[in-house]
């Protein structure tokens, strides 16, 4: 099956007071139709970097894309124009994003934002999307749609607000939705709302997603397809059951120790990953993991490791996974043991 | 290619850990004061303004010493002159040098704008910062923060040129009466300003934290609070300046403030409004051009500084 | 007998929101923090979990209920006694940026408490601003830093060392490492943790991850709409919830891994929270509660001992 | 909310009672008499008769309180200066003039300054950002004392454009409501420049952006009544200054409005009108901040009436 | 023989019958009141004076003769005046114009109850006084209307120019049944009743004010100006670029920068003033004590290169008290009549100052604040004066300005060491300006009384020959200017730009433009 969406080597920067921030520094990845795509990694990795890329909407002038391709079924998106964006977005590619409170315009009826989409795309009239609307409203679990159509954003729960996020970025019904940590601000209990109305509208509307967190708990609930993002970079990415069983890069191993686990006994120590992200103002030059590595060699510290494939499009760059690497190869069994 | 790859051979072995701390070595850290500085040097038109404020400045202090005239000398025969070698800036309807004059007043304009600025930053910085700390605090707070908003209300209310002739009655004509009838309601547009900025960052979490540490409400009102409301305030203060030199020229021309023969940019410029007609444009545009000039560069460099200061623009 | 710390008693807390409404942030809470534990609260936003915290330490002034600091009332203490335990008492806060002030160099921030109590002076205090920053695993050169020179979990230390400035024997953790990354929280965990064993020191631990405030806590106490709804043991909690409440919380953490997505039974709560201002008659949860009956409507549930140290409040749980 | 009107309206009352007195104490307080226009002595019995005319003869006391009983009528007395016509004359007949032309000139410069401010901040840090504020520090700096008699001097008279002065047909607002609306605009230019940067920043702006719409409508739809916001505490005074006659700028422009009585009374010592302006200017200031408070609500529906202050 | 004395252009009627006779003067502000009893400024006089007409007006040669008396007729002690009125004279509205409505109009301005702006104008009508300020009764006002036609009038003393005095305001007429039916008749056009030249067509306030010729005017063929509208332009730059876009036919005070520039055109026409600009000594604030540093002062100022350069208006430097204006049976200017009291002479000025120092036994001055009220044209000339006072007298003064009300209570309190005051006649006679400084009158501020000064006022007051009250003053203003408790600086005039399309107004030393006679010549 061909993907949906193929992302190759994008590298994104800012321009800032302090010099050029690289913010995205060549990533890949590919999500296939009906499929969910959980993008994890450490704040300021880039995620939302690379989410705001693949809609176009790096800030002008302060942000570049510098390189790399984005394929939407089959047809480039780097190079379009203004206006051709605005055709993709909302209705090709859909966003739900984090803070349903800030992602709302507070000024506005929550009826009226999810309409705008409709009318801009789908030419339609007012009264054919209040609607629409309506229809969406109900769909995402709202109910009492008309009335609630009238209300504005600070009337409404966080949920509340969530869902209506969700039904702005279905309203065109979009072949992609990406969703920028579309739980994080909410509770366990509406999350797990939340997430299976996603689910949910997913089997319904065969609609990908790319799913942006880092709770790993979000992932292991829904995501099909995992990637890793550190630094500007996706270290290791495949399936989601591969990610947890096998993950063969540190970092994805660090992630996966530092949460405390259910089944565990109490008061154990918790595994952290000891330090700090690199400052991507001066990014280093070999892995930027390797400050942070256990396992580090000094060919971490000057060469960038290559992608190396595993079973079943798992891949990782990761320079332990270098034949040469042999005489680490038992620590890096023994810390994927400690996992186990 | 081969060559290349038993090089890299080589360096898989484990880092040395003691490097690899070192790596993390100190990067010079800036005072929060330099760090500004730089930021505002790196601006341009807030360099720009700060220059042209500086060439005011000194100007308006040496500018007098560099003619042979006074700035009061008459020469009555010699009025309206257009600008020549002898009047750098030509001479106004009695005669005097506008060089001279322009300078001259430029130390009373100048003056007056720091002064309000002052006013401001001392009456209306502390009504503003007590106004927006007590209010929500307790009844008491609210009922004093009312109470000085309300007079702050009011204060825009009552004729203001009612009061000055009061005080035209009360005071010797001179400067600091001026300042007085500045300070009078100079202070109200700061004080709601700081309250509103102090009423938002007091809620923030630092404030709480010190408060739990024990520190006392005039420390956490200096320390924490005012601090935080400097970009406001600065900016407010650029629109302080300009305006205060105006209201003096009004103030002077009711008797309260410098007595003729000493003139102000204001007084000046007001007195020429008819050249527009009689086509002396000299004795208008200097005086003007001076306040404008001022004022641009007070507001490039609050801008500028505005920006500077801003914890949320940084990095 | 044990030794406790901070004891509270049906406190209840509530903010005028003008317009005469009144929001019922906390209401009859009672429960007793014992030396050197921690106890967890979780609970949904909302719910009242950081008003306990800061009325607990003083922050905000109780509107009913009593306060214990070892075994005293606060509100009864003299000036300087409640000082005294006022010091005794800190806070480490949610948001490591919005609570450390942006203009104010470290080494001053994490004095800040050692001033205003007079702890040290001069060299002295210089000393201690170092062995503190030690103490949280930064260098002492970070002193003459400003806070936004420094990562999330940097901050979160900066903020850690402030409260210990002061040598607290009991701290209110206010959701402190919500806001940081996965491999940054289990750091700051560790040293909460570490500290504990160093200086016995008590926390009351604020946060909405659950496995989180299991792991570290030694009891959890649940929240909703303000009250309190169960407080047990950690083990005792996740292995026999009681309350509807904290068995639909339980069940709708995400899995940790994902093959057990399809084995568990998820409880979905319908519905939101109902609004503090009104909030619904006798139990607070009855609203959402998938197995509510008339009682629950007509009467609050008492707050009882159903097992050993198990604390629960619901009609439908002898 | 009725309580709360109840409150607030009790609450303008006790304010303008308060003005009232101030203004009426610092009055009496001033020197100068309003019988005395130059040297020239007026009899005493005739100035006796004046007085008694106009109340001056009675204790301060009295006629404080005879003129808070007028108040309580809506009667602001004569005019001591226009003699045969009373203070609520006066204000009827200019109250129109100032009014169309504060209406037309707060038009102006609210929706020139918001565009201004609109596009500097659209084109943050560029070439149009530059010339926008520029313009609008210039605007800032000029005062209308200076910039009406170049208007005059240049739109109407060299380039004939428009009538120099006077109140005739709608040619002859213009130039005034350009002169009274060019500062006030830059201000809002620079006002709304500064909140539209931090509203571009917000998270629902990307959402509009995402939802596929182009720059124009974000800004219309999304962008200008949140940015707004920070700048209707300002136009509340604004508007209240502009409705009631600006001295200079009528003057300029011989505009029957009600500018000249707010200067000329206390000039002449008109105590009615002194009096009268002041109430008439609180009474407009007060309602306005008021009708504020409501557009706020309008505007920013977070905002709740019955929730404000804390 | 200061009145234009241009004739109306007559002669070319015909071109002139398809111009519209219509002009558009400033009146720089609203007229309070159109009621003459209680008007007080220039700007109510300007259109009071085209609506009303007294027994006396101003001809078209600018002298005083009979409005709307036909014939008058002085008693031989020069004690009574009976006036007797034209016949069939009409108010605008129709009613008859009668001896019975000066009596009533008169009367109503002394009465007390009126409180009218200038009752003391009628003081010279026995019994006026003593009614006016409550010591008598309305009984014994000698005014009295015989019959519709005629009107006698008592005077006090036998004053040889009571028509002159008749000249105020305080003289002209008023309806009674208009005047009794509403108290504020003259507040709008529509209440207003007249009996001059012209009526009052429109009156928008604080913006224009139209009058139209009168049809029930008895002279009304000579009145050539059909309508005059009146507009109320304050700013004087305004006004001024409202003349250069036509938008108006006449304006007056021009502002001072552009005198320069429009002095030489033909629309610029400049008139002397009954009133003259001084600086008021407190004789009894040291070092104005001493009559010789007095005239120190005067000495030191050079009056020629102050209104050259300064003012720059046409005034006329003054080297007496008395203005310009007054013709004397010598067919001279009373002020024409005597040589200059003093000159500009620097080293008499600093010769004087050391002699006033000297009888004093001063070594130095004491510290001299002089202060003026708030306005441009007064800030300049104190500061050209005092930099004369430093240059040619070696004195340093230290200005002090403040607003108007608050200068005039000031200065009527004589809290001052000098102060300026202006000082404009109400009628165009010496006495006018020189009773002023005698020791009773209350409008003397300068703390001088000389008793020789008062008895040679006295005897001028009653003195029934021309040229003998003229020499009375002369000495009585000699006296005045040797004790210089007053240094008259010049002689205001004024000056206007007078369209070249308007021919025939008449401009007037005391009077306000009139405007009846005008003409347009062109559109
Ligand atoms: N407009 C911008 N200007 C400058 N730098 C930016 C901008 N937006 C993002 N960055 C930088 O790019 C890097 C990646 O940011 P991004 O928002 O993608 O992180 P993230 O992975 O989404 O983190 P989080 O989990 O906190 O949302 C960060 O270092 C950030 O500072
Ligand atoms: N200062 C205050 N004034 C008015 N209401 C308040 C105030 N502080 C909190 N509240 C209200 O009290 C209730 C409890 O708030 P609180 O912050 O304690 O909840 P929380 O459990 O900490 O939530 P979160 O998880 O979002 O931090 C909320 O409804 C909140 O709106
Ligand atoms: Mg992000
Ligand atoms: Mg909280």
């Amino acid at each position: 099956m061909k993907p949906l969406l193929e992302v190759d080597q994008l590298r994104v920067s800012f321009r800032t007071y302090g010099g050029e921030v690289q913010a995205v520094r060549g990533v890949s990845f590919s999500v296939k139709e009906g499929e969910t795509l959980a993008i994890v990694g450490e704040s300021g990795c880039g995620k939302s970097v690379t989410s705001r890329a693949l809609m176009g909407m790096i800030p002008p002038r302060s942000g570049q894309v510098k390189g790399g391709s984005i394929r939407f079924r089959g047809r480039e998106l780097t190079g379009l124009t203004k206006m051709e964006w605005q055709q993709v977005r909302g209705s090709q590619i859909g966003m739900i994003f984090q803070d349903p409170m800030t992602s709302l315009n507070p000024t506005m009826k929550i009826g009226q934002q999810i309409a705008e989409g409709l009318i801009k795309h789908r030419k339609q009239t007012k009264t054919e999307a209040k609607e629409e609307t309506r229809k969406l409203l109900e769909r995402v679990g709202i109910p009492e749609a008309a009335r609630r159509f009238e209300q504005y954003p600070h009337e409404l729960s966080g949920g509340m607000r969530q869902r209506v996020g969700i039904a702005m970025a279905l309203a065109c019904q979009p072949q992609l939705v990406i969703a920028d940590e579309p739980t994080t601000a909410l509770d366990v209990t509406i999350q797990a709302q939340i997430l299976r109305l996603m689910k949910e509208l997913q089997k319904q509307l065969n609609t990908s997603i790319i799913l942006i967190t880092h709770d790993l708990g979000v992932v292991a609930e829904v995501a099909d397809h995992v990637a890793v993002m550190y630094a500007g970079v996706v270290v290791e990415s495949g399936p989601v059951g591969e990610i947890f069983d096998n993950p063969r890069h540190p970092y994805t191993q660090g992630l996966l120790q530092s949460v405390p686990r259910l089944d565990a006994g109490k008061k154990e120590r918790l595994i952290p990953i000891e330090g700090t992200p690199p400052d991507l103002f001066r990014p280093p030059a070999g892995c930027p993991f390797a400050a942070r590595c256990r396992f580090a060699m000094e060919i971490c510290m000057e060469h960038m490791p290559q992608s190396n494939s595993f079973f079943n499009q798992h891949e990782a760059s990761c320079w332990l996974n270098d034949p040469r690497a042999q005489r680490t190869e038992a620590c890096m069994v023994a810390g994927r043991e400690t996992h186990g | 290619m081969a060559n290349q790859a038993t090089q890299l051979d080589s360096l898989f072995r484990p880092v040395d850990r003691n490097r690899l701390s070192e790596e993390t070595s100190e990067r010079p850290s800036l005072g929060y004061w330099q760090e500004v500085w730089q930021r505002v040097c790196s601006n341009k038109l807030a360099m720009l303004g700060f220059f042209l404020l500086m060439a005011v400045v000194t100007l308006s202090i040496i500018g007098p010493m560099l003619v042979p005239h006074s700035p009061h000398e008459q020469s009555l025969t010699k009025g309206n002159l257009p600008l020549s070698g002898e009047h750098w800036f030509g001479t106004d309807d009695l005669g005097r040098d506008m060089w001279a004059r322009t300078w001259a007043g430029g130390q009373i304009s100048l003056f007056i704008g720091v002064a309000a600025a002052a006013i401001d930053l001392v009456i209306g910085v502390c009504i503003g910062g007590i106004s927006g700390y007590m209010a929500g605090r307790n009844k008491l707070g609210d009922r004093v923060d009312n109470i000085l908003m309300r007079l702050a209300e009011m204060l825009y209310s009552i004729p203001y040129l009612l009061v000055v002739i009061l005080l035209m009655v009360v005071l010797e004509p001179g400067l600091s009466t001026i300042i007085i009838a500045l300070s009078l309601t100079g202070w109200v547009g700061m004080a709601r300003l700081v309250r509103g900025q102090i009423m938002q960052i007091k809620r923030q979490e630092f404030v709480l934290a010190a408060e739990k540490l024990g520190t006392s409400h005039v420390k956490i009102i200096m320390k924490h609070l005012l601090p935080n409301t400097i970009g406001v305030i600065i900016v407010n203060l650029t629109f302080t300046i300009p305006h205060a030199i105006f209201a003096e020229s009004f103030l002077s021309f009711l008797g309260l403030g410098v007595q003729a023969p000493t003139a102000s940019w204001g007084t000046m410029a007001n007195d020429a409004l008819a050249v527009m007609l009689s086509g002396q444009w000299w004795r208008l545009f200097f005086p003007g051009f001076m306040i404008s000039l001022t004022m641009f560069a007070c507001n490039a460099l609050g801008d500028g500084l505005q920006d500077a200061l801003d914890p949320r623009i940084r990095r | 007998m044990v030794d406790n710390i901070v004891g509270v008693e049906n406190l209840a807390k509530s903010f005028e929101i003008g317009g005469g409404q009144r929001v019922r942030a906390v209401d009859r809470v009672s429960f007793e923090i014992r030396r050197g534990e921690t106890l967890g609260i979780v609970g949904e936003s909302g719910c009242g979990k950081s008003t306990l915290g800061r009325t607990i330490v003083g922050l905000y002034p109780a509107t009913a209920g009593r306060i214990l600091f070892h075994g005293k009332d606060i509100a009864r203490m003299d000036r300087s006694e409640r000082r005294e335990a006022n010091r005794h008492m800190q806070l480490i806060f949610q948001d490591p940026q919005a609570s450390l002030n942006p203009r104010l160099r470290v080494g001053d921030i994490i004095a800040e408490g050692i001033d205003s109590y007079g702890l040290a002076k001069g060299k002295e205090r210089e000393e201690r601003i170092y062995r503190l920053l030690e103490l949280v695993g930064l260098h002492p050169s970070h002193a003459k830093r400003f806070p936004h020179e420094f990562s999330g979990g940097q901050r979160q230390r900066i903020g850690i060392a402030r409260a210990l400035a002061v040598e607290p024997s009991f701290i209110v953790a206010d959701e402190s490492i919500s806001a940081l990354d996965v491999s940054i929280q289990a750091q700051i965990v560790n040293l909460l943790a570490d500290l504990q064993a160093e200086r016995s020191i008590t926390y009351l631990f604020i946060a909405h991850d659950l496995s989180m405030v299991k792991h570290i806590s030694d009891r959890i106490g649940v929240m909703y709409l303000g009250q309190m709804m169960e407080l047990a043991p950690g083990e005792k909690l996740f292995a026999t919830p009681l309350h509807p409440y904290t068995q639909a919380l339980i069940s709708a953490m995400p899995v940790s891994h994902p093959a057990q997505r399809e084995e568990r039974e998820q409880i979905v709560l319908t519905g939101e929270p109902p609004s503090p201002i009104h909030p619904p008659s006798g139990c607070p949860f009855r609203t959402r509660c998938p197995v509510a009956q008339g009682v629950c409507a007509e009467t609050a549930p008492d707050w009882k001992e159903v097992r050993h140290g198990h604390w629960i409040a619901c009609h439908l749980v002898q | 909310m009725l309580l709360y009107a109840v409150k607030r309206g009790f609450l303008m009352i006790v304010t303008l009672w308060i003005i009232v007195t101030v203004t009426f104490v610092t009055m009496h307080l001033i020197p100068g008499d309003p019988f005395a226009s130059d040297a020239k002595m007026l009899p005493e019995e005739v100035v006796k008769n004046m007085r008694a005319e106009y109340n001056l003869d009675q204790p301060i006391t009295v006629q404080y309180l005879l003129y808070l009983k007028g108040l309580l009528q809506f009667d602001l007395g004569p005019s001591i200066q226009s003699k045969t016509r009373d203070v609520n004359t006066l204000i009827a007949e200019g109250f129109p003039a100032s009014a169309v032309l504060g209406l037309q000139s707060f038009i102006v410069a609210l929706a020139g300054g918001i565009t201004l401010g609109i596009v500097a901040a659209l084109y943050h840090n560029r070439t149009l950002d530059f010339l926008s504020m520029f313009a609008a520090i210039i605007g800032i700096s000029v005062p209308s004392f200076i910039l009406a008699p170049l208007l005059i001097k240049y739109l109407a008279v060299k380039w004939e454009l428009f009538p120099v002065a006077a109140w005739e047909s709608w040619e002859h607002s213009i130039l005034p409501t350009l002169a009274l609306a060019i500062g006030p605009l830059a201000i809002i230019a620079r006002f709304v420049r500064a909140s539209m940067l931090e509203v571009w920043q917000q998270e629902y702006i990307s959402t509009a952006q995402a939802k596929g719409l182009g720059t124009f409508s974000i800004v219309v739809r999304h962008g200008m009544r949140n940015a707004i916001l920070p700048v209707l505490t300002f136009i509340g005074p604004l508007f209240a200054n502009l409705m009631t006659g600006t001295f200079v700028v009528e003057k300029i422009f011989a505009i029957p409005g009600l500018g000249k009585y707010f200067v000329e009374s206390i000039f002449n010592r008109d105590y009615p009108v002194i009096l009268g302006t002041t109430v008439f200017y609180s009474f407009v200031l007060i309602f306005t901040l008021y009708m504020i408070d409501l557009l706020y609500r309008v505007i920013d529906p977070r905002i709740r009436l019955t929730s404000g202050g804390k | 023989a200061c009145g234009s004395d241009k004739p109306a252009a007559s002669s070319d009627q015909q071109t002139g019958t398809a111009v519209k006779q219509v002009m558009t003067a400033n009146l720089r502000g609203e007229p309070y009141t159109l009621d003459p009893a209680f008007a007080s400024d220039t700007t109510s006089y300007w259109v009071i004076d085209h609506l009303y007409e007294g027994l006396y007006r101003y001809s078209q040669n600018g002298d005083i003769s009979e409005g709307a008396a036909e014939k008058v007729e002085v008693s031989p002690d020069g004690k009574t005046y009976t006036f007797t009125l034209r016949p069939e004279m009409k108010w605008s509205n129709g009613d008859p114009l009668t001896a019975h409505d000066y009596e009533y109009s008169w009367k109503r301005v002394l009465n007390p109850q009126t409180a009218a702006y200038e009752p003391s104008a009628l003081y010279y009508i026995q019994g006026a006084e003593a009614y006016n300020t409550g010591k008598g009764s309305v009984e014994d006002v000698q005014i009295k209307a015989k019959d519709d036609r005629t009107l006698i009038v008592g005077l006090k003393d036998p004053i040889t120019y009571f028509p002159k005095i008749m000249m105020s305001r305080a003289y002209l007429p008023v309806n009674k049944k208009v005047v009794d039916a509403d108290k504020n008749w003259a507040a709008e056009a529509k209440g207003i009743v007249t009996n001059g030249p012209y009526t009052v067509e429109s009156w928008d306030h604080n913006s224009q004010l139209t009058i139209a010729k009168s049809q029930s005017y008895w002279e009304k063929e000579e009145v050539t100006m059909d309508t005059v509208h009146f507009k109320m332009v304050n700013e004087a730059t305004t006004y001024y670029q409202m003349f250069k876009t036509g938008a108006l036919d006449l304006i007056d005070s021009l502002p001072i920068d552009v005198i320069e520039q429009e002095k030489e055109k033909e629309e610029y026409k400049s008139f002397p003033d009954y009133s003259i600009y001084t600086y008021t000594f407190n004789v009894e604030e040291k070092p104005f004590t001493n009559a010789k540093i007095r005239q120190a002062f005067s000495y030191a100022i050079d009056r020629d290169i102050l209104t050259n350069n300064v003012t720059k208006g046409g005034q006329l430097p003054a080297y007496g008290y008395t203005p310009f204006g007054v013709k004397t049976p010598s067919g001279k200017d009373f002020r024409e009549e005597v040589a200059p009291y003093y000159q500009f002479d620097p080293n008499k000025a600093k010769q004087l100052l050391a002699e006033g120092l000297k009888e004093e036994g001063w070594t130095e001055l004491p510290p001299i604040t002089l202060k003026y009220s708030t306005a441009e044209n007064h800030k300049k000339i104190a500061e050209a004066l005092q930099e004369m006072f430093k240059q040619n007298l070696g004195v340093q003064v230290k200005l002090e300005n403040q607003e108007w009300k608050t200068y005039i209570d000031t200065f009527k309190q004589k809290n001052f060491q000098i102060a300026r005051m202006g000082w404009g006649g109400d009628y165009l006679d010496p006495l006018a300006m020189l009773e002023l400084y005698t020791g009773k009158s209350s409008r003397n501020f300068t703390n001088w009384a000389n008793p020789k000064f008062d008895e040679l006022i006295e005897k001028a007051k009653v003195e029934q020959n021309e040229e003998a009250h003229m020499k009375l003053l002369h000495d009585a203003e000699t006296i005045l200017m040797q004790d210089m408790p007053v240094i008259p600086v010049y002689f205001n005039n004024e000056n206007y730009l007078n369209s070249k399309k308007i021919d025939g107004i008449r401009f007037s030393v005391t009077g306000t433009p009139d405007l009846r006679w005008a003409k347009r010549v062109a559109e």
